[in-house]
């Protein structure tokens, strides 16, 4: 039913050079660090749960790279990606995994809450949908104080069967604001296959009539194609066109959270979404346009250091201290709720 | 001045002093609200500062929410209070943990605006009376006017407060009078008000509990009991320094509730009293409430349901004696 | 967007006129009655809130003649006119609005919350939207227990931007129950067009797609049209065909409720629709056809005696008593929550 | 059996004696429920009996209210208790409401079951203890079973049961083990249980916290206190013969929730007990609760937040001494 709105080809030229091995870094980083958290949990030293990321990173990306400093980004649960595609400190989401005190929010939130304010990146919501109206009102705000920023909403396909998303977009549209919604449909809910759930093909493509916007379907596994798309979306949002949703279909290589090994999924259609893998596809591409493999070997081996340092500064830190337990419920700091 | 302008009122003093507080909810531009309690607002302000929503609960919070994020004051309209369960999740998960969650990186400085509680026959579903589900989620202020100069000064002491404020407007008072003072008025939360001093005994109310608590006082003072009736007028923050005066003078403890019994504010509050201020106390701390039924749409059996001045009068008489 | 589907010539024959003599009946009951509500609000009798229904009364009774006795009915706060065209007691609905003790529902309802389970008229629903999940329910059960009954639930134009409607939808379309949703699209929430906030023009229609259902638009001031399409719909869902969205376009003639004059209304949109009442044009086009007027004047002197033998055994009533407060929380007939 | 085996062992009992229980909820069939409390249940029972939902928990819930009120008794997974908050009007304005607003026409017969509780590190939006937010709606029975063989008796009871029960299984004792009587085992709604005798003093305790209860009374053994544990087991029915018998006896009372404290249910045992057992009481009653903050993800914060044995025998030792 939804057309593919991305087939456009990429741009060219030296300043989109720089963007594209900013996209490969940002892919490389995140693979890394999400292998790197994967272990760590086997070694038991992730007490909580952890959604990786790995297989979907060309979405995290490309997106990002669409986006100006100022503008607002909001994830899920499932969303180590964005925070550090918005300049979390490697370090500070690894110790917010391993709840020490350097973590990113001092191990309060844990990996299905990190938040960047310094980055825009104002949260992950571990409540699907929630967070879609919230990012409708930071778009809200920015219209308000006329600022051009943008806000991007990232999810996953089990959450457009949720009355949040329903009511967000409907408000995003009336109201016409500067948001972008971005559907990282990985072909699952948690266990389930979306589409044994879902009244449509496409849960979020579509869907977009419903609210007076165009289909936009995507493959979320180019990152050229994802910057694209992301391109066009933010530049309409900017310009005052209002929001638009985008599916970005995509697959993630391991199970849904921690635990899960992912067995509920056919043998051959994880064969073949490895083969589809953006990582070395991309690599791939920009090898082919005659990048020099050095360039690319140094950003793997820089993003390799990184989580090797990051993971041995968040093991050496302390616990994250009970001393917190009362601190920052209120804007005083404290926890007091009588006198 | 009524209640229902007072509402209107204390709003109009904030958004004229800050351009970041801005209003939204179903109705409340054009229509001026449901209850009339933002009538002229829009022709004020302006269609920018003052929307009007679908009926999108979760989206209207979570706007209040993200905005809050990034600079503005927003202050949602819930129309009736019942409503909060449809966006329970923006409320109780969102909203109320997103500073502590976030440690301190995020601040939500917005206001929540319900119409709270019963009296209007409108039955189960449009005439509970909340607080005791919000003051139940740590993160969350809870505020509860019950005169027109309090719905002033509150609300402006909440829309200035860098946290979520629940303020529960009585859809009972709105149409009550009183007077308010001239000039700017805000005053502080989390403190509540002797609204009668008095030897015998502590009632402590809210909201349109605290009208029926001194009505009830009224009435007892002829029979020669002599009652300190305490508005709580916040649960969150919540002033136990001016309720355990008032048991250390009194020794004696009413707590008039709106809200159905179980795990009402007044079970917090006699459980407190009951810690803190046990060797004060010279008799069992008594709870009058609604009994733990849904309210009932029929004027005589809603009027049965809400403690009335007669029956809180009753409960002190017999609890004295 | 939406195709209007309903456009077919009605049925003829004896059986037919019957069913459209008795559509004439259900539409000048209600009338009445809402008038008679309307009358006895300005006296101060009804204590609490009303929705009347006066101008949208096509609907009701044009869906209540597709349906078998044993079918499920859910409705909104708005809704005397389902109930009594589901068998309540005229008398009874008008007590209960008085809150008397022999109301629908011995006065613990009010307006708000008309159920008559004998009729399957399963509930009223004041929290916008909230039925529509339950009807699912009611349908889901029929499908189970293999009874082929099949579950309708009225809603208003407001409720398509609610986060339940969207969940409800998918849901009944993706496990394909036999349930018919019908908008009753007045334009208006309450006192909000419903065009002003709502991102499509047909705010049911025109979201159908989404869950993979066709739209279908109807006149809803044509009760033959609405008779018709209800009929087509209950028909596929009886026969396992799943659900369906009817919009049915209608305009309540005063307020939103009570103690709305419905100023917020241009003059002359009012004057068009008041134009288009289904009422006079239903009677006029039996007549046209045929029918002798003294059958029709005959229903109308019935449904005038009996709205008026209806008042007067509400208001020779008791208020419902007192003691009824604490029955019927639990289904031991208390309201005992210790031992 | 473990606590988790005994949900799919009470679930089996119940679908096999009666083919009107059905089970509902996200990833509950062919994943057997995303705590595995659900494991096999599709398998024995088919796909009809057991259905797989989207992420729509109002259309979970409402599936299920719809359903018992046409002659089924459904059993819906809400999956971490957390989640309530999204289909609160579902639970606590209609699926509460429906037997009364119609004045008995409507019966509900049916059961919500949630992975309640902390414990587990999962942070504030799924770890939530959400009994308290129930046992404040009129209409809904709460049900904590605290091991396996409650489970299964109790999760039984509430499936028979004709009014809706609200089914908390508690995520930290998934993975504990206990004898679960052979055969059929059915238990009763609404009764507690003393599960450790003692004079000095009565600690009221649920779910986890009744385990951490019962270690704290091992240490002050020791220590020559003799405490009186008791785990409620239901919250509404509320079981206070049970209780005031052991405050009667004791003279001395503690409760220990993992609630945050505001309005948690041992607010309202004390209420009661100060208000009924005033007599009894030798010194004031003690609440034991986690603090009034959401609850953060690190292991060393979560432990600090949730009373420990070692809290609650400290805190009984400082009380009585
Ligand atoms: C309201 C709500 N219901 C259920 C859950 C449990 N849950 C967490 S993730 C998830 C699956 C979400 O699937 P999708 O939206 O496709 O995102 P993905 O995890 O695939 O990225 C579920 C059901 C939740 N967190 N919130
Ligand atoms: C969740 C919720 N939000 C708001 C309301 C208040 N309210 C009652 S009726 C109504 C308008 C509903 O409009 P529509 O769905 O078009 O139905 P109509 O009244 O026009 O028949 C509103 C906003 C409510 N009852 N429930
Ligand atoms: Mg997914
Ligand atoms: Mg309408």
């Amino acid at each position: 039913m939804a057309r593919d709105t991305a087939r456009e080809p990429v741009k060219t030229g030296p300043d989109y050079l720089e963007v594209r091995l900013g996209i490969y870094r940002g892919m490389v980083r995140v693979r890394y660090f999400e292998k790197r958290a994967y272990d760590l949990f086997l070694q038991n030293l992730v007490k909580g749960t952890s959604h990786l990321a790995i297989g979907q990173e060309a979405i995290a990306a490309g997106v990002a790279a669409a986006l100006r400093p100022d503008d607002y980004v909001f994830a899920t649960y499932r969303g180590h990606a964005h925070a550090m595609l918005r300049g979390a400190p490697m370090v500070a989401v690894m110790a917010e995994l391993l709840g020490r005190e350097n973590g990113l929010m001092g191990g309060k939130g844990g990996s299905m809450h990190l938040t960047y304010t310094e980055g825009n990146f104002m949260g992950s919501y571990a409540i699907v949908g929630a967070h879609l109206p919230i990012a409708n009102g930071a778009a809200w705000s920015a219209l308000y104080r006329g600022t051009d920023q943008v806000a991007v909403a990232f999810f996953g396909d089990g959450a457009t069967n949720i009355g949040a998303f329903h009511e967000a977009l409907n408000l995003a549209a009336t109201w016409k604001l500067p948001v972008v919604f971005v559907c990282e449909n990985n072909l699952y809910m948690e266990y389930t296959p979306i589409r044994k759930v879902t009244a449509v093909e496409r849960p979020a493509a579509d869907r977009a009539s419903a609210y007076g916007l165009p289909p936009v379907l995507v493959d979320g596994n180019d990152a050229d194609m994802v910057f694209e798309t992301a391109t066009r979306a933010v530049g309409l949002a900017r310009g005052g066109g209002g929001p638009s949703l985008i599916e970005a279909v995509t697959y993630r290589h391991g199970g849904h959270s921690r635990a899960d090994p992912g067995k509920y999924r056919p043998d051959a259609e994880v064969a073949e979404w490895l083969a589809k893998d953006p990582i070395p596809r991309y690599k791939e591409r920009l090898l082919d346009e005659g990048v020099a493999a050095e360039v690319l070997e140094r950003i793997e081996a820089e993003a390799a250091a990184e989580v090797d340092q990051a993971t041995e500064q968040a093991k050496a830190a302390a616990p994250a201290h009970p001393g917190g337990l009362e601190r920052e419920v209120f804007s005083d700091g404290g926890a007091t709720w009588r006198r | 001045m009524t209640y229902r302008e007072a509402v209107a009122a204390g709003l109009a003093q904030e958004m004229a002093r800050d351009p970041s507080v801005v209003l939204i909810g179903e109705d409340v531009g054009a229509a001026g609200g449901v209850f009339k309690a933002t009538a002229g607002l829009l022709e004020k302000f302006g269609a920018r500062r003052v929307k009007d929503t679908p009926i999108s609960e979760q989206a209207i919070i979570g706007a209040a929410m993200g905005a809050a994020m990034t600079g503005l004051r927003p202050v949602a309209e819930l129309m009736f209070a019942d409503f909060v369960s449809v966006c329970h999740d923006l409320v109780a998960n969102q909203v109320a943990k997103a500073r502590y969650m976030t440690n301190g990186q995020v601040s939500l400085p917005l206001v929540v605006r319900f119409g709270n509680g019963g009296g209007l026959r409108f039955g189960a579903q449009h005439s509970q009376s909340v607080e005791s589900w919000l003051m139940a989620v740590p993160g969350l202020k809870v505020v509860v006017p019950s005169t027109p100069a309090d719905v002033v000064g509150l609300l402006a002491a909440a829309v200035r407060d860098d946290d979520p404020v629940m303020f529960l407007e009585e859809k009972a008072l709105y149409p009550t009078s009183g007077e308010v003072p001239e000039g700017e008025h805000v005053d502080e939360l989390g403190t509540a008000r002797v609204r009668r001093p008095g030897k015998d005994c502590s009632v402590i109310a809210l909201g349109t509990m605290a009208d029926r608590a001194l009505a009830a006082a009224e009435q007892l003072q002829a029979e020669g009991i002599d009652c300190e009736v305490i508005d709580l007028r916040s649960l969150v923050p919540l002033d136990m320094t001016t309720v355990a005066a008032s048991v250390a003078k009194t020794g004696r403890v009413f707590t008039v509730e709106e809200n159905p019994r179980l795990c009402g504010w007044g079970a917090e509050v006699a459980s407190i009293i009951c810690e803190e201020c046990f060797y004060d106390l010279d008799a069992p701390v008594r709870r009058i409430t609604t009994p733990h039924v849904p309210l009932p749409a029929a004027d005589s059996l809603e009027d049965a349901a809400i403690p009335s001045a007669e029956r809180v009068a009753a409960a002190i008489r017999e609890g004295l004696g």
